[in-house]
């Protein structure tokens, strides 16, 4: 784990809200799998106090650069989105446990994303698709959401599904999945809450890994912020520590 | 220049330590600097039995703070004494062990059993968390209450007692002086100050328990003054805390009278922020005409 | 979108005010917009004599907030019958009228004078000021003389009450509910928290009185758990402050149950600030999906 | 008076931790007298919500500027002078009452400034210079920290003292006034507080003004935070409001 300024490549608007920031620094060589994270500290001084985690949409160890694609929620992600380049950022990671995807082969996998839980995908597809035959399904909100269409369908058979159903299909990432009547081996999944319950109901038996969020204190393990009822003997996670992949039949979501 | 501190009976290398709840059982943090350069260790409440603690989400931002209700969760005082304190043992720093519990039984057997590790070197009573239904902040908010536990806890326990004040009240003196009669053996203050945050969006409380415990810089003022007054009434030792975040705030903290310090939230905004503190304290001490901690201290008592 | 709300008997165009000492008697802030504008004023403490207040410095700036001990400084009461009020009788907003005192006699004395001005159209009791060294706080910090000293000032005036209350409490319910029972007609919460910094360089503290009360968003969520506890018990109007710099602020104030809002030390950072928030709390209601001030309010009660 | 940006046009350090910071803006159209002064926004968001007053050094209505000289004392000063060209600045002002200068000719006039209280002296000695005759006393703590030397040699026959004698004569600028031996029909004055007492009472006997510094709230007159005991009916003043320039035989110090 690093821990230090890394230097902002590009920042710019690819969808409606959302941004994808290219930075560089030595962090990248540390990057073990896709679905970790950073966690990003927010302005100057002490005015906030907690820092903000962010996936890591893709890293390149050849040219120490990494992607966040990140929504504008509030005033860290605001603060975020006027970086220039050239600025510089405070940046803690690798953390957490990303997508095991070593020895993966010869598997039809199934992605499933929605929103801001697309990018932690992007890296994961990339990769898996060297070795497997993966389809990818992406929700968003609306046409104006859609982002990171093209760079998918360089590696994946790619589905979009939109909740008005302005572009895709309309309607949720789980009847994209029950219309597909796919053959899958394993799946992997990230998005909000309501979906990640409806993609683990809806794949229950499937081999799948889920990767979940929560607000976060510290990042590293230390101080019970995040945390997720779990089927251990400990009968919790910490999603920054032990997560924030799991795999899919081993957490309460 | 020498940092060294006394609190009582407990020798530190330093003034600077990490808060409880902040720092977990040390493990973490470890990757990040060595733990012996810290003055000590307090480590997370142990209660008698593991606890899950409150649903999540658990944080908030505030302006320069945080509202945290994790509701002591911990994996109970035999798991921490067989799990985690191992770790601790092979460091030179002493361990500060926060006890909590929902009962004065359950505070006396926590703080008996831990008393027993020789690793700890101290006890922290901590009768002022603010997030949990039962236990905790009552014995923080009524002198006699505080008295009758301090009392029975020391009789258990064959190590110095320190009791963490709860500054959700309308006389923090009285509740200090109440404990140092009880024979406790420091104080540490302040804990949070209850909160809460509303979400715009679903206008619920953004913590699941509703309120949360306010900790960061915004509360150093009030930190401040209650140490400031505390220390005018009692001669016990005085580890205080409450939105420390740089080798200035310490001198502050000193200067209003406490003897040693915790730092807490700002270890999430920096997880070096402990072994930064330490590094800088001397400089910024000499820079405000001090060649020591004791000049600090005799400063303060005028 | 219609923001008039109504306290009680008081009928506000808006619920927006600037808070008690942070505005004056209104004159400086007319040259910034017109005091027209706002729902309420809220004007510095009255006493029955002119005081002078705490020696300089009387404030500190901390991490989102500040200290400040003015000590009631004012001409006193017939002064600001004869001087202050002729100049807000042109505006057509109800003036409160903040009454502060050392002992009964002088809040029942000041309240009187005050409720017989046609400007003032209601009364905040000030039981909560941490700035002086007798009167005040004591008042409300102590259930009981705070139901008495409600109940004799209600007794000698014909206007609404508010009784601003002090958060340096352990128990604010108990103290909101005996001023409800003393016949109150609103409450105003809250007032500062007692805080101190201390200058590093003359390692005294930075107020000349020592402490100073707190506030600005450091203290906002204290100010909303507070409002958000006191809410569940009484059905008394809230005017709620602590820490409001924006709508959205606002609109979390509602939601933990306030019905009006005041804003303090946002003044001083942005002059215009109460202008500027009533112009944009339409446009934030509505982009939190809110038609009107009475849904936010069925939202909060529920 | 204005409320709102001012464009930086520049920001140089001129002694040691000693800042000069021109800038633009129309609140200059505004400025009556010199010895008003400015309340300044610090940073973004909620961190400081107080302002930071400081006096205006110089001001040229046909160019739109003015200047701030500034010593770096904590985080408020430390942040501006970190400002580059090109950035904005939130500006109150101009407030106060500056130093009444109408009508005053063929005098001879003692100027006396310890410190940061050496700004606000500049403008009125290049206005006081057309028609009189200016001594300026200036007091530093040592070589390091004279500024302004130069341009106050323009318009004024300039004495310079520094505490450690590193630099002109050693010791107070009221050991100069008493070397001197001036006749001196006005004075005016600007410094520490225990330099302004020692000016007061030096001077006593003599018309004379002085500007006094306190920690202010609004800047405008409407929280009494920034008062001084007063010879007057009311028993004190407002530095904001009344001030910060005060007739020496009026304020109790
Ligand atoms: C492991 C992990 C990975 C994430 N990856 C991404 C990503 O790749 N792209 C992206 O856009 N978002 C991602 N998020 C969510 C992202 O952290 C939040 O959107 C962001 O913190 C909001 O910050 P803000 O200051 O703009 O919002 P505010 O609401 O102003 O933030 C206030 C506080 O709440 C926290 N918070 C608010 N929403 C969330 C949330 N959904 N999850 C966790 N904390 C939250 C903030 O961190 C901050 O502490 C991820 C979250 C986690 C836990
Ligand atoms: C009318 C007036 C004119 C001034 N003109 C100048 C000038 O031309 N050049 C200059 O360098 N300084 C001047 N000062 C002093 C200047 O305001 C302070 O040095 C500055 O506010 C320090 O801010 P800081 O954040 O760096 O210091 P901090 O110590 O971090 O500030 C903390 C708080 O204390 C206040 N404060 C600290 N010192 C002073 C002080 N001496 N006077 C008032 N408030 C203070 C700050 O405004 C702030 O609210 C003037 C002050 C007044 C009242
Ligand atoms: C996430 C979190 C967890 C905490 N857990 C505990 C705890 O278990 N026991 C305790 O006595 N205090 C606990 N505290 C309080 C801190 O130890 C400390 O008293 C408080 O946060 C003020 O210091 P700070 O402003 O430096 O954080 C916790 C604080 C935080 C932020
Ligand atoms: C400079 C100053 C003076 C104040 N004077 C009074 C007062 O005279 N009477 C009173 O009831 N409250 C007084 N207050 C408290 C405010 O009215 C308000 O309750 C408090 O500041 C919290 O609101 P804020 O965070 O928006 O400032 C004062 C506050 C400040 C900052
Ligand atoms: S965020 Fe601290 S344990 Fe996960
Ligand atoms: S600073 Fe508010 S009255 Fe002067």
């Amino acid at each position: 784990m690093v821990h230090g300024d890394v230097l902002v490549k590009s920042n710019r608007l690819i969808a409606l809200d959302t941004y994808e920031m290219v930075l560089a620094g030595d962090l990248v060589q540390h990057i073990q799998l896709p679905g970790q994270f950073v966690h990003v500290k927010i302005g100057e001084g002490s005015t906030h106090m907690l820092r903000r985690p962010f996936s890591i949409a893709d890293y390149n160890p050849e040219t120490n650069e990494f992607v966040l694609v990140y929504k504008l929620i509030g005033e860290g992600t605001t603060w975020l989105s006027q970086l220039r380049m050239g600025d510089s950022l405070d940046v803690l990671g690798p953390l957490g446990n990303g997508f095991q995807i070593q020895g993966i082969q010869k598997q039809r996998i199934l992605v499933v994303g929605g929103g801001v839980g697309v990018p932690p995908l992007y890296n994961l597809v990339k990769q898996l698709s060297a070795h497997n035959q993966v389809t990818a399904i992406l929700g968003y909100q609306s046409i104006d959401s859609v982002f990171y269409e093209e760079e998918f369908n360089k590696w994946a058979d790619v589905h979009i599904a939109t909740d008005d159903g302005s572009y895709g299909s309309k309607g949720f990432v789980t009847d994209v999945i029950n219309q597909l009547n796919l053959s899958v081996d394993q799946y992997f999944s990230c998005g909000p809450l309501g979906m990640l319950r409806s993609v683990q109901n809806n794949m229950e038996g499937y081999e799948g890994f889920l990767s979940v969020e929560e607000r976060m204190g510290c990042g590293v393990g230390a101080c019970f912020a995040c945390v997720c009822p779990a089927k251990n003997e400990k009968g919790y996670v910490k999603i920054c520590q032990d997560g924030p992949v799991f795999d899919a039949r081993e957490v309460t979501l | 220049m020498n940092l060294s501190v006394r609190l009582g009976e407990l020798e530190l290398k330093n003034p600077i330590m990490p808060a409880s709840g902040c720092f977990g059982f040390g493990k973490e943090f470890s990757q990040f600097y060595n733990l012996n350069n810290l003055g000590a260790i307090v480590i997370k409440a142990a209660t008698g039995e593991a606890r899950f603690g409150n649903p999540t989400p658990r944080v908030a931002e505030t302006p320069s703070g945080m509202l945290n209700a994790i509701g002591l969760q911990n994996p109970g005082v035999d798991q921490i004494f067989e799990q985690e304190l191992p770790f601790l043992e092979s460091f030179d720093t002493p361990v500060i062990a926060n006890v909590a519990g929902s009962t004065e039984d359950e505070y006396l057997s926590v703080s008996e059993k831990l008393s027993n590790s020789k690793t700890v070197k101290a006890l922290e009573l901590n009768i002022s968390c603010p997030n949990v239904k039962e236990g905790g902040i009552q014995f923080g908010t009524d002198p006699e209450l505080a008295y009758q536990l301090t009392r029975r806890v020391k009789n258990v326990i064959d190590k110095p007692l320190f009791v963490k004040l709860s500054p959700n009240v309308t006389d923090i003196v009285g509740i200090a002086k109440a404990i140092e009669e009880a024979g406790a053996d420091g104080l540490s203050m302040i804990n949070t100050l209850t909160g809460m945050k509303i979400d715009l969006k679903t206008h619920q409380p953004i913590i699941a328990n509703e309120t949360g415990g306010l900790s960061g810089p915004a509360i150093k003022p009030i930190a401040i003054r209650m140490i400031h007054h505390v220390r005018k009434e009692t001669r016990l030792p005085i580890i205080g805390m409450g939105g420390i975040v740089s080798a200035e705030d310490v001198l502050e903290f000193l200067l209003a009278g406490a003897d040693a310090v915790a730092i807490g939230t700002a270890n999430f905004q920096n997880p070096y922020i402990c072994q930064e503190i330490i590094d800088t304290l001397p400089d910024v001490l000499e820079s405000y005409g001090y060649q020591s901690l004791d000049q600090v201290r005799e400063v303060a008592m005028q």
